[in-house]
């Protein structure tokens, strides 16, 4: 069964770095946001076989505090303040 | 089989970590490194499970993974389009650099080869069993736990003066802005906080009562506290103008002044600075870890806002004009 | 409890086609809109059939509710954050892609 | 060859990745990020190299690398605070000496 969580483990790593493919072409700011949030639940997959594979019960609170960090980084993402930037070339339309 | 899908664990992560950590750097669109830096941290707390230390996964999920991307994304805004090294020293210095490119190139290639080639490079016994042979001295059953506040206590009250200094040094450079954009945020958000925060508080406490005997304690459950804040921040939640005086102060100062009390009764009474007395080593503990968890909470995530509150009257951090109030 | 083992082995095989699956929806779908199916259905469910996978091998009922409150966590954070995402995009003036 | 040094040996390379962006490149926040890359490459040597294979971690190093991110941390957030006041400096300056600026 060990085989069976440690394979498993390695599958998914594997999809996350085949999806990095995607933060890195982008193209939007969206993409590369989701791609991120989309590995955090695979971290969490990850992190409960491998808890499970060397029967460490610490790994599933790592497991769990990942679950409830997963959203912040896309809430601070949305509720980014692009102001400045739209500002910016209102005022280099001007001068121009 | 087993053993094989371990190994080969191990050089995926290793290679991607370097990969990842090579693009994020290459890249000149920062908010691509960004995210970039986020997978870091994640695949970062990934590496450390594999390394058999929890404790340092613990911190990495919630820092890594979390609070820094947080800081980063928010401060985007600010360095988005320009903040370069000026141009006037630049151009000598930096070709006066390029004589290390070699030596940037074949240091790494001998450091990698001696530690992958040498068996003896990691032949010491370590301190494992020192520890856990004193570890009955002690008020607590966690070897981490036991290094950072009792054996190596000297890092660890420092460790919290530097907090304190950066909180300072962030304070003084400019007073706080609005960081968040004024348009009225989704309700599902606010759902999702009314039912992660609870969760978020518990798995807090629960992390620091596991400290005293698993991997956990003061320093995972006070950033997993910032992190809560910092989603509280996020939600349009802000800190009342009466509060963000002279009581964030004390919180900001508390677990550094209360280690620092506790250090030096021991200098009065044992005659050797943060030598705790025997028996009531545990209970001291406890309450040098409480002081620490709130103290760390607030530190990091006023750390994360950067600015100091600027007015007694108005809110900490200050909410952004609605644009379309002002023309109307 | 071969019967037990056989059920985890096939609830794993079922979530890694799952993660799988969701790879290639990141990977090939044509605009933010549709991967957003990949982050909120097939991931998703790939981890509650790990979770259940687990549950069947946890010896104790504090183990298979964390499990429970792991996944039910992702699920929540999951749906609310694709939410938030595809409002953004909408904001920033992407228009949804559509197969002519 | 032990199976974990691959992590000391990525921690090398991170180490010299982050220290010839520290040089190379031009704008603040990659240098910082740099620095954090560099920091994480000392942790992954430090704690590779003790861990032995079959035996629990050393407690020492792992207590000292949990100093160590929480610290890293707080210095990314001071630094961040000096680029931006850094940037604004400059913005004031160039207003300063370019006023036809502000009124074109």
């Amino acid at each position: 069964m060990t085989g069976l969580y440690l394979g498993l483990s390695l599958l998914l790593l594997a999809t996350i770095v085949l999806g990095l493919v995607r933060i890195l072409r982008g193209p939007t700011a969206a993409d590369r946001m989701l791609a991120a949030q989309l590995f955090g639940t695979t971290t969490v997959a990850i992190l409960l076989l491998l808890g499970q594979a060397t029967s460490n019960q610490a790994l599933w609170d790592v497991a769990l505090v990942f679950a409830l960090l997963t959203a912040i980084a896309a809430i601070a993402f949305v509720r980014r303040d692009l102001e400045p930037e739209q500002n910016k070339k209102e005022d280099g339309d001007v001068s121009a | 089989m087993t053993l094989l899908f371990g190994h080969l664990i191990d050089l995926l992560l290793a290679v991607s970590l370097t990969v990842l950590a090579w693009r994020l750097l290459a890249t000149s669109d920062l908010f691509k490194a960004t995210v970039l830096f986020i997978a870091f941290g994640l695949l970062m707390a990934l590496a450390w499970v594999r390394l058999d230390a929890p404790d340092l996964a613990l911190a990495e999920a919630v820092i890594g993974a979390g609070i820094t991307g947080v800081l980063l994304l928010t401060a985007l805004r600010h360095l988005d389009s320009g903040a370069r090294v000026a141009r006037m020293s630049g151009r000598s210095g930096r070709r006066s650099l390029r004589v290390l490119l070699p030596a940037l190139g074949i240091m790494p290639a001998l450091l990698v080869l001696l530690c992958l080639s040498s068996p003896h490079i990691r032949s010491t016994a370590g301190l494992t069993a020192s520890v856990i042979e004193r570890l009955d001295q002690i008020g607590t059953d966690h070897p981490v736990t036991a290094v950072l506040l009792d054996f190596r206590a000297y890092d660890t009250l420092l460790e919290t003066a530097v907090l304190l200094l950066a909180v300072v040094a962030v304070w003084s450079l400019h007073p706080v802005r609005p960081i968040f954009s004024p348009e009225p945020i989704s309700p599902a958000q606010r759902g999702l906080l009314r039912l992660l925060l609870p969760v978020l508080i518990m798995t807090s406490l629960y992390l620091f009562w596991r400290g005293s005997h698993a991997p956990g304690g003061a320093f995972q459950a006070g950033a997993l506290l910032a992190a809560g804040l910092l989603l509280l921040l996020l939600s349009e939640q802000r800190l009342p103008g009466r509060w963000s005086g002279m009581f964030l102060r004390l919180l900001l100062a508390g677990g550094f002044m209360i280690f620092l009390l506790v250090a030096a009764g021991a200098l009065v009474g044992t005659g050797t600075l943060l030598d705790y007395p025997g028996g009531g080593a545990s209970w001291l503990l406890l309450s040098i870890e409480a002081a620490l968890s709130l103290s760390i909470a607030a530190l990091l995530a006023t750390a994360v806002i950067g600015g100091r509150p600027s007015d007694r009257s108005t809110e900490f951090p200050p909410r952004r004009k609605d644009p379309a109030g002002e023309e109307g | 409890m071969f019967l037990r083992d056989a059920t985890t082995c096939l609830l794993l095989l079922a979530a890694a086609s799952f993660f799988l699956a969701g790879l290639v929806g990141l990977l090939r779908f044509p605009d933010v809109f549709c991967r957003l199916h990949a982050l909120t259905k097939a991931d998703n469910l790939g981890l509650g059939l790990v979770c259940i996978a687990l549950i069947i091998q946890a010896d104790s009922w504090h183990g298979a509710v964390r499990l429970l409150l792991t996944w039910f966590l992702v699920l929540v954070s999951g749906a609310t954050v694709a939410h938030l995402i595809a409002r953004k995009a909408l904001q920033q003036g992407q228009t949804p892609w559509r197969n002519r | 060859m032990n199976d974990l040094s691959v992590y000391a040996a990525a921690g090398i390379l991170l180490f010299f990745i982050g220290l010839y962006a520290l040089f190379f490149r031009r704008q603040l926040l990659s240098k910082i990020l740099a620095a954090n890359v560099m920091g994480s490459g000392v942790f992954l040597i430090f704690i590779g190299l003790v861990k032995q294979p079959g035996q629990s971690t050393d407690p020492v190093p792992q207590a000292m690398v949990l100093t160590g991110i929480i610290v890293t941390l707080c210095f990314t957030a001071a630094a961040i605070a000096l680029a931006i006041r850094l940037k604004e400096l400059n913005e004031e300056h160039h207003s300063a000496t370019r006023p036809e600026d502000d009124f074109g």
